[in-house]
């Protein structure tokens, strides 16, 4: 079960993903998968969150800014809230940031967004190997909000 | 004496070899200083960049020095490295306004060795201004579209050939390269006098405002001047003498660096202190300061006014706030008893 | 002197004469040719300075609340719009605003006039054309094509409020908003925009004049200001330049009105628009939403729908 | 009843009933001790996918309660254990309860599943409907509480052959528990416990569908309850999700649902409707076209399409019309194997016009009842229960919840089939009820804990405490953890690092505690396991320490590293090393967060005098809280007033007028009569309310219970002909000898009038009932009357399925009718003439009419929108009051300290009226029972110097708990309202509002970090 395979030139990289879970869904999923030992690949970062509503479109800004090579933030599926609207309150956010950031040229699956129960263990799972896969297939962040050194990445 | 524009050209690619060389270039955005590598990217017919030179010795963002912390031990690094430069095509606003610059940076206590490293290393290749914009009022300054004051070679644009001017001895060194010069016909010197003798159309009177200000700093004139004034930041980063900065620290895991970043009197956290107080929390003495520095303040401690007449702000600014009729304000504002 | 500009002073020296209001925001004439400046006009004396004419191009809305007292505004479609996401958003109290409406045609483009003839030197308008004196040369201009890209596609061209109407209204077609500049810029390949936005990054010098100039960016201190946390680090450069923007027009999601003063505001020539524009176009397709257009609405993002669109998750 | 009352409750059954009566008592000050049969609480909860109408993940909205109930210190759970004995009244029970031996010492047990991986035994897994497999040694579901695995001493090898014996076979469990918790020579005690009162849930067994051949379970492959469906769809299931057909893994694309299997069949014995499976069976329906990533066609075959819920009508028209599920109303005849060896099933069926069709389908769904499962019968024999002729508790008429015998409550399905939201309901009233019979005793057998002093911290140098977790081998056999401590060691702000085998065990927090004081630790990290399970194990060891419970935080290195990146050594050894940093980070920014009180006012506010405020009222003041009860009318009783009898033939003038004597002779409660409401203001604790008569009352809680309307209708001729009349009107006609009704010969019913319409796209549950009710009533008294009932689904739900079969055989004659085709009535003279077309007939019958009773929609009230905006709560597109929670929180608005009972909510029948109103005022009861109103502190808090008052926060607070000061200018937090969710934080522009332990700044220095 488990092992992904990237087809990359450089066999090596492995993308680090900061993954934004909500503590009442997505992070109980990701607990889940792992009490089913369900195996995928170790490129997520994980900062829990009490709500995904608690997500600051800045934080994606700022983790691509840092250098992330891809950023997961998922939340209760719509209707699941444990704070009953909070996701409903981040949806309209995500999916503003998320084509705003594709618009300006980001490549669509640096930053990537799900609804994940804590019943879905094995989804959770399949979620995190399909963004790592498209994440590894974009290679390494050098992406227009990476600084280094005070600069743009590729300046 | 004079040089036809092609020795200059040959002369100016020569210098790539031991020179950055920094020119003015057209691009989509207007004119703009920029390194070149051979004369026919210079834009000759310019009236002048859109932003001061000025970031060539202090840039916008300029790191310290950096540090990283690995395990127990701590490096500390501050390398500047700086190539021998020219800069050519600078207007003689600008070149006075670096002269401006230089007595901010170096005092009789300090001196700033970020600035000197890259202004000693310099050398400043001005040219007169054969048009002159209607925003531009360097003459109520004493200056002139063809002052030389501040350049190490002056150059008069004649067309197809150069009037030169070697200034300084560091100009020397550059002028060295352009070999025969030869005299000025009588209509080319006809030319170079009538440009030299040029003022702008646009003048204040200034020779009154300092001892007004002295007078000014509870004059009502603060109050309503200010009003429309959006406090953005276009006239200190378009200003050849402002020079105010910030310096930060940008830690990130067991690294950083230490940064200085051109910083503005319009923006309200210019002055606000970490206790959260802020001595000038408002526009109005926001204004009152950028007006009191430049025609009062720096007159007082350098002798001279912190305005060199370039007129960027003028063109820059989003509500039209225009300097001239400011100082032409305050020398017609009533005085109060303070 | 048009009738317009004639019933805007007397309504603003009847309106000061009467105390109804303490200073009355308008426009009179700048420094510059084709170019109209906000004025402050605190007593009747003053009104005759107020104007109005194709060169108004600031959004005035930005003054108000910062403006104390009872205040009178000349306002045109986009500025009623700006207040009215100011009075959603309780930065206003409606009764000390007094909103003189004027529909509006469009404000000129200048930058694409500088453009060719360079500096300009003297310009007038009448009957819908421009004739300009340029260092680089003179020329004639239809206003329309000289307009400025905001009001080539308003909807609003009418106040969406006002307490008086002051001239004609403007007839607007019934069409559903129109984003051709947006899907031109869509219809382009990743790294296409990738490089157009990089370009448009690099000449950003952080000066915040567009943020100064939006009249919905009113925090008391902005995100790119804050050292706690640091959103951005001091640099200026382009990566962070485009943090800036994007995380502004994040800000401005479901709040911006389109009335390009950020753009027009913007030294540097930077294409802000066509961040907001996309910001825009995807509140309207998504939410059905567009800013200020009454009293009553609210921002996008302050609401939301059982049945919002989530096309933007992963596909597992 | 017992003079020496005792202050603790008695709870057999842990499902969803057992916990929220549990947690509801404990909460309010008692003692309860909570009796479960299998090894773990949740109940039939956890089995289920999807909950209907909102399509909630049931996991999801169940875990957080099984956490507080496993947690709560004043809920002593027994798992494995059954009541044997009880003696005693009411006040004073004596329980023996006999616990079964687990082989497993839960002090011990980790939960890390090391035994179950060692066991060699695998049998059938009862929780996933015997889908698939578990071993000897297992836990029910992953989720479970208690965390901790058992051993099944019937199948288990060394129980089975070696214990008897003395041979040590297998034991390969012991072997691996690293904790060493495997004790195979436990022994089963029995204790007793003390009570002053019971509640009983033991909820209800499924019908075995094999005792219907005609149906093929058991025989036929593709044929499978409804329960092993559910199995199917939940990703947690067998097959993790993936819609599969058990036996050969084909994924099925035709699904038939086959209802009323084992309900409303007389002739086992089984003639009543088990009211939910409509419902389940539409939502399988639609969950399975979601979850397939083929299409599906569904197909539900049905007598009576009964959605009469809150919600559910709009739900079943969704599948109908938007999702593409097919309905056939039919009799299925019987369901046989395909000949093609597919495998597949066959239905054959007749049509309601009888056509006798066959179809072929992948897999049948049987829609399976509820019936009482065999412990229920067991204990209400043993406590001598009255008991209804199928074996379900029957209980006191408008009680709600009482059993027969006094002190003792019901809830759930012990009484008879009920949904999650009845059965919450029913929990909550219970609760109340016990808790009004022991309202002098509470608080006198609950325990607090008691801590040493905190320490002050603020200001002192940042020392961090690392402690990283082998979890015997879980998490050490794949990270190198002795590279993670060294690695903490680096970081800033770190002080002391080490390793533990075991972080949760008593040793471990034995060390912590002493090396928080030697080292002067100031923060403390621990990678282990999920916080989710453990954070709070971790933070009272921080508080017997003396540190503040949030200057902590937990790394997950287990569950989302070394137990899913086990091939991965190196790779999980650095997210783990990263995942630790993340935490110091967090941790080392965390601030001591205090836990806020604010005062209480213990009198509670009671609007609207009707029946479920009346009961309420009762119940609160028999908690003994001072109670308000506020009604408009001149009179109370509301619309039960214009009522003769219940649906169990109770007397309800008599009943209406017990109640409001009850309320206007009962000490704690003060009447305000003739008096509406001019303004409400407060929140939890502190309401303010101002009546019309400028009185000001002071309340903590606030109970809606201000009824609903009856729809006047506007078609057959009604108004214009005074014999069409409503329902109530029938009945004050009937009770007053209307000379109408009294000699009227020929009576037609009409159903859903203004119901189930585009107006009101909903059922308004109780007409058809009530319909079937009042024809009997005539049809008895005059045998010879012609009594006709016009419907178009018999939604005669439960127990008065017997009525509408009692009244098809004393010869009343029902006729559907179609929305489409409605009955038309009409005046031919003086003649009524109603019009239907007959279905089974398939042509128009005429009805001379006596008499037309119009089953009038019941109408949200009127006064909702006042109330919303008063109370700052919601209501549904009809204008009925939403609760927080559809399913768990059905009598809570999502703003604290208001409640909901009765019609305003939704329609319901008086029986359900009164449960509710008892569980508005078990819930109720709970807030006023604290002596403070306390929030975590875990809230958002603003800066006042950024904000600017725009009211973003205000707008996205779902809880209201944020409002701007506009004198002020700047947002507020309601403390006692705020729930840390931090949608506001995110929302906010300026930065001025943030979430405490989750702020912006240590949010992006983890990022920085990253």
């Amino acid at each position: 079960m488990g092992e992904i395979q990237v087809e990359t030139e450089n066999k090596k990289y492995e993308p680090k993903i900061a993954a934004f879970l909500c503590n009442w869904c997505s992070y109980a999923g990701a607990d889940l998968a792992g009490v089913g030992r369900i195996q995928y690949p170790a490129t997520i970062r994980t900062i829990r969150v009490p709500c995904s509503g608690r997500i600051n479109p800045l934080y994606v800004l700022k983790a691509m800014a840092n250098g992330a090579d891809g950023v997961l933030v998922s939340g209760c599926h719509p209707g699941d809230c444990h704070y009953i609207s909070g996701n409903y309150v981040a949806r309209r956010k995500f999916a503003l940031i998320k084509s705003l950031l594709n618009h300006v040229g980001l490549e669509e699956d640096r930053i990537s967004f799900s609804w994940v129960s804590a019943a879905e263990g094995g989804r959770f799972a399949e979620v995190v190997k399909g963004v790592t896969e498209r994440v590894s297939a974009l290679g390494p962040n050098n992406g227009i909000f990476k600084v280094v050194d005070g600069g743009a990445a590729d300046e | 004496m004079k040089i036809s524009k092609e020795k200059f050209g040959q002369a100016f690619d020569a210098l790539v070899a031991e020179y950055q060389i920094i020119a003015p270039v057209s691009d989509a955005n207007g004119i703009a200083f920029k390194g070149v590598k051979s004369f026919s990217e210079v834009k000759q017919d310019y009236l002048n960049s859109k932003l001061p030179p000025k970031a060539f010795f202090f840039p916008q963002h300029e790191k310290l020095m950096s540090y990283k912390k690995e395990g127990k031990d701590v490096t500390v690094k501050s390398e500047l490295k700086v190539d021998n430069t020219v800069l050519f095509g600078i207007r003689p606003c600008d070149a006075k306004g670096m002269q401006l610059l230089d007595m901010v940076f170096k005092n009789d206590q300090y001196t700033d060795p970020y600035y000197f490293e890259r202004r000693d290393k310099s050398v400043i290749i001005g040219v007169a201004c054969n048009k002159i914009a209607p925003t531009c009022f360097c003459s109520s300054f004493g200056l002139s579209p063809a002052g030389s004051e501040g350049s190490d070679i002056f150059l008069i644009d004649l067309g197809d050939s150069y009037d030169v001017e070697v200034i300084t001895e560091k100009g020397k060194a550059v002028a060295a390269r352009f070999e025969e010069l030869s005299e000025l016909s009588a209509d080319e010197q006809a030319l170079v006098d009538k440009i030299k003798d040029a003022e702008t159309s646009s003048k204040v009177d200034v020779s009154t405002t300092t001892s007004k200000l002295d007078k000014m700093f509870n004059n009502p004139y603060w109050d309503t001047l200010q009003e429309k004034c959006i406090g953005c930041n276009v006239c200190s980063f378009s200003c050849p003498t402002c020079h105010c900065f910030d310096i930060s620290e940008e830690v990130r895991k067991n690294e950083g660096t230490r940064v200085r970043t051109w910083d503005a009197c319009m923006a309200p956290l210019f002055t606000l202190h970490g206790s959260g107080h802020n001595p000038r929390d408002n526009k109005k003495a926001r204004w009152r300061q950028r007006m009191m520095h430049k025609f009062n303040y720096f007159v007082h401690n350098n002798g001279s006014m912190s305005c060199v007449g370039c007129g960027r702000c003028i063109k820059g600014c989003p509500v039209n706030m225009d300097i001239r009729q400011v100082i032409d304000g305050a020398n017609k504002a009533e005085l109060v008893v303070e | 002197m048009n009738k317009i500009i004639n019933d805007i002073r007397e309504t603003a020296r009847q309106l000061l004469a009467e105390g109804k209001v303490d200073v009355v925001i308008g426009y009179e004439k700048g420094s510059l040719p084709l170019k109209a400046t906000p004025c402050f006009i605190h007593s009747s004396e003053g009104v005759d300075s107020l104007i109005w004419d194709e060169t108004c191009e600031n959004n005035l809305a930005t003054y108000v609340a910062k403006t104390p007292g009872k205040k009178a505004i000349v306002a045109k479609g986009c500025d009623s719009r700006a207040l009215a996401v100011l009075l959603q958003e309780n930065q206003l109290v409606r009764d000390d605003l007094y909103i003189i409406g004027v529909s509006c045609h469009g404000v000129i483009d200048q930058r694409k006039i500088g453009a060719e003839v360079g500096e300009i030197l003297e310009a007038s308008i009448s009957d819908g054309k421009i004739s300009v004196k340029g260092m680089e040369g003179d020329k004639e201009y239809l206003f329309t094509e000289v307009k400025d890209a905001t009001c080539q596609t308003c909807r609003y061209p009418n106040p969406v409020m006002e307490d008086l109407h002051i001239g004609d209204t403007i007839e607007v077609s019934q069409e559903a908003a129109a984003f051709a500049d947006v899907e031109a810029l869509e219809s382009k390949s990743d790294s296409e925009r990738q490089e157009y936005f990089k370009e448009q990054m690099s000449k950003c010098i952080r000066c915040y004049a567009c943020r100064n100039a939006c009249p919905l960016c009113y925090c008391q201190e902005c995100f790119v200001d804050c050292n706690s946390p640091r959103w951005l680090t001091g640099g200026v450069n382009r990566a962070e330049n485009l943090l800036f923007q994007a995380g502004r027009v994040m800000h401005l999601a479901g709040r911006c009105v389109d009335c390009g003063a950020c753009s027009r505001a913007c030294p540097q020539g930077v294409d802000i628009r066509a961040l907001n524009r996309k910001m825009t176009k995807d509140v309207y397709v998504m939410y059905n939403h567009e800013s200020g257009i009454s009293e009553e609405g609210k921002p996008a993002l302050n609401e939301y729908s059982a049945n919002d669109p989530e096309q933007f998750l992963v596909k597992e | 009843m017992s003079q020496n009352k005792i202050g603790s409750v008695l709870i057999v059954g842990a499902g969803i009933a057992g916990i929220q009566a549990a947690l509801d008592l404990a909460e309010s000050g008692y003692l309860v001790h909570l009796v479960e049969e299998s090894s773990a609480i949740g109940g039939t909860m956890p089995m289920l996918d999807k909950t209907f109408p909102t399509n909630d993940c049931s996991m999801c909205i169940l875990s957080p309660k099984l956490v507080e109930c496993g947690r709560h210190l004043n809920v002593r759970t027994y798992t494995n254990s059954q009541v044997v004995k009880t003696e005693g009244e009411a006040g004073n029970f004596k329980v023996t309860i006999k616990q079964k031996a687990r082989y497993i010492d839960l002090e011990k047990c980790t939960g890390c599943g090391a035994c179950a991986e060692a066991c060699p035994v695998k049998v059938d897994d009862e929780f996933n409907q015997g889908l698939g497999k578990r071993k000897a040694a297992f836990k029910q579901y992953s989720q479970a509480f208690p965390n901790a695995y058992g051993i099944d001493e019937k199948n288990c090898l060394y129980q089975t052959r070696g214990k008897a014996k003395g041979k040590d076979i297998c034991l390969k469990c012991v072997k691996a528990c690293q904790a060493g918790a495997i004790d195979h020579q436990m022994e089963d005690k029995e204790f007793e416990v003390e009570v002053g009162s019971m509640i009983l849930n033991p909820g209800f067994k499924i019908f075995d569908a094999s005792r219907l051949d005609y149906y093929g379970y058991g025989k036929i492959k593709s044929v499978i309850t409804s329960l092993e469906f559910e199995r199917l769809l939940s990703a947690s299931g067998p097959f993790d999700g993936h819609l599969v057909r058990p036996f050969d893994q084909k994924e099925p694309q035709k699904i038939a649902w086959i209802q009323c299997v084992g309900s409303r069949n007389a002739k086992i014995n089984n003639n009543y409707c088990s009211g939910v499976c409509c419902m389940y069976a539409i939502k399988e329906a639609v969950i399975a076209k979601e979850h397939s990533h083929i299409p599906v066609d569904t197909t539900i075959f049905y007598m009576d399409m009964r959605t009469p819920g809150k919600d559910f009508e709009k739900y079943y028209n969704n599948a109908k019309n938007n999702q593409g599920v097919n309905f056939i109303r039919s009799r299925v005849y019987e369901v046989t194997e395909a000949k093609d060896d597919s495998g597949d099933a066959c239905i054959r069926y007749s049509t309601e016009d009888g056509k006798i069709c066959e179809d072929q389908f992948d897999l049948v769904v049987l829609s399976v009842g509820l019936e009482p499962g065999d412990s229920s019968k067991e204990l209400a024999q043993m406590l001598d229960l009255k008991v209804n002729k199928f074996g379900f508790a029957e209980l006191e008429p408008l009680s709600g919840v009482n059993t027969s015998k006094a002190g003792v409550f019901a809830a759930g399905a012990f009484s008879g089939p009920r949904d999650i939201p009845e059965t919450v309901m029913q929990a909550s009233a219970a609760a109340g009820a016990a808790s009004a019979l022991l309202s002098d005793e509470r608080g006198t057998l609950v325990s607090e804990k008691e801590y040493p002093p905190e320490l002050d911290v603020v200001g002192d140098v940042i020392r961090t405490g690392v402690f990283i977790c082998h979890c015997g081998v879980n998490i050490g056999g794949v990270v190198d953890v002795p590279s993670v401590v060294e690695y903490a060691k680096t970081l800033p702000t770190v002080a002391y690092a080490t390793d533990k085998i075991y972080a949760c065990s008593q040793d471990a927090q034995a060390s912590i505690k002493a090396l928080i004081s030697e080292q002067k630790l100031n923060r403390i990290v621990v990678s282990s396991c999920s916080p989710r399970t453990h954070e709070p194990l971790f933070q009272e060891t921080l508080k017997e320490a003396g540190l503040n419970a949030h200057l902590f935080d937990m790394a997950n290195i287990r569950d989302q590293c070394s137990w899913v990146h086990m091939h991965e050594p190196e790779k999980a050894t650095e997210k783990a090393k990263d995942l630790t940093k993340l935490a110091i980070v967090r941790a080392s920014m965390q601030q001591a967060v205090q836990p806020i009180f604010m005062s209480m006012n213990h009198t509670a506010l009671v609007i609207g005098g009707g029946v479920a405020g009346m009961t309420s009222a009762v119940s609160l003041a028999d908690q003994g809280y001072e109670v308000h009860l506020v009604e408009k009318d001149n009179a109370l009783g509301g619309v039960a007033r214009r009522f003769s009898t219940g649906f169990r033939g109770e007397d309800m003038k008599a009943f209406v007028a017990g109640l409001i004597d009850q309320v206007s002779n009962h000490p704690n409660i003060k009447l305000h009569v003739g008096v509406g409401i001019k303004d409400v203001g407060g929140f939890l604790g502190n309401f303010t309310t101002t009546l019309e008569n400028g009185e000001q009352l002071a309340h903590g809680v606030a109970l809606l219970t201000i009824g609903g309307q009856e729809y006047k209708p506007k078609e057959y001729l009604y108004g214009q002909d005074d014999r069409v009349m409503t329902q109530i009107e029938m009945d004050e006609a009937l009770y007053n000898h209307d000379p109408k009704v009294d000699d009227a010969k020929n009576f037609v019913f009409i159903q859903c009038v203004g119901s189930r319409s585009d107006e009101n796209p909903y059922c308004s549950r109780t007409c058809c009932t009530k319909s079937v009710k009042l024809a009997l009533k005539v049809k008895k008294k005059n045998p010879g009357a012609n009594v006709f009932v016009l419907y178009r689904d018999m939604r005669t739900y439960g127990y008065y399925e017997e009525d509408y079969e009692e009244a098809r055989r004393i010869g009343i004659i029902f006729v559907r009718y179609s929305e489409n085709a409605k009955p038309v009535v009409s005046k031919e003279g003086d003649t009524l003439v109603v019009t239907v077309t007959d279905h089974v007939l398939d042509r128009p019958i005429e009805i001379e009419a006596d008499l037309v009773c119009l089953a009038a929609a019941i109408k949200a009230p009127a006064d909702g929108k006042k109330l919303s905006k008063w109370f700052k709560i919601p209501l549904n597109a009809e204008g009925f009051f939403l609760e927080a929670h559809m399913k768990l929180r059905p009598v809570d608005f999502s703003t604290d300290g208001v409640f909901m009972a009765g019609i305003a909510h939704s329609p319901k029948n008086m029986e359900e009226v009164i449960a509710q109103a008892k569980a508005a005022a078990g819930r109720a009861g709970v807030a006023l029972s604290k002596d403070q109103v306390e929030s975590a502190g875990l809230n958002a808090f603003v800066n006042k110097r950024k904000c600017t008052a725009c009211g973003t926060c205000e707008a996205v607070c779902s809880a209201k708990a944020v409002t701007v000061d506009m004198v002020n200018r700047v947002a507020v937090v309601n403390d006692a309202l705020c729930k840390g969710c931090g949608a506001c934080a995110s929302s906010c522009r300026c930065g001025a509002i943030s979430l405490r332990g989750c702020t912006n700044e240590q949010i992006v220095e983890m990022l920085n970090s990253l």
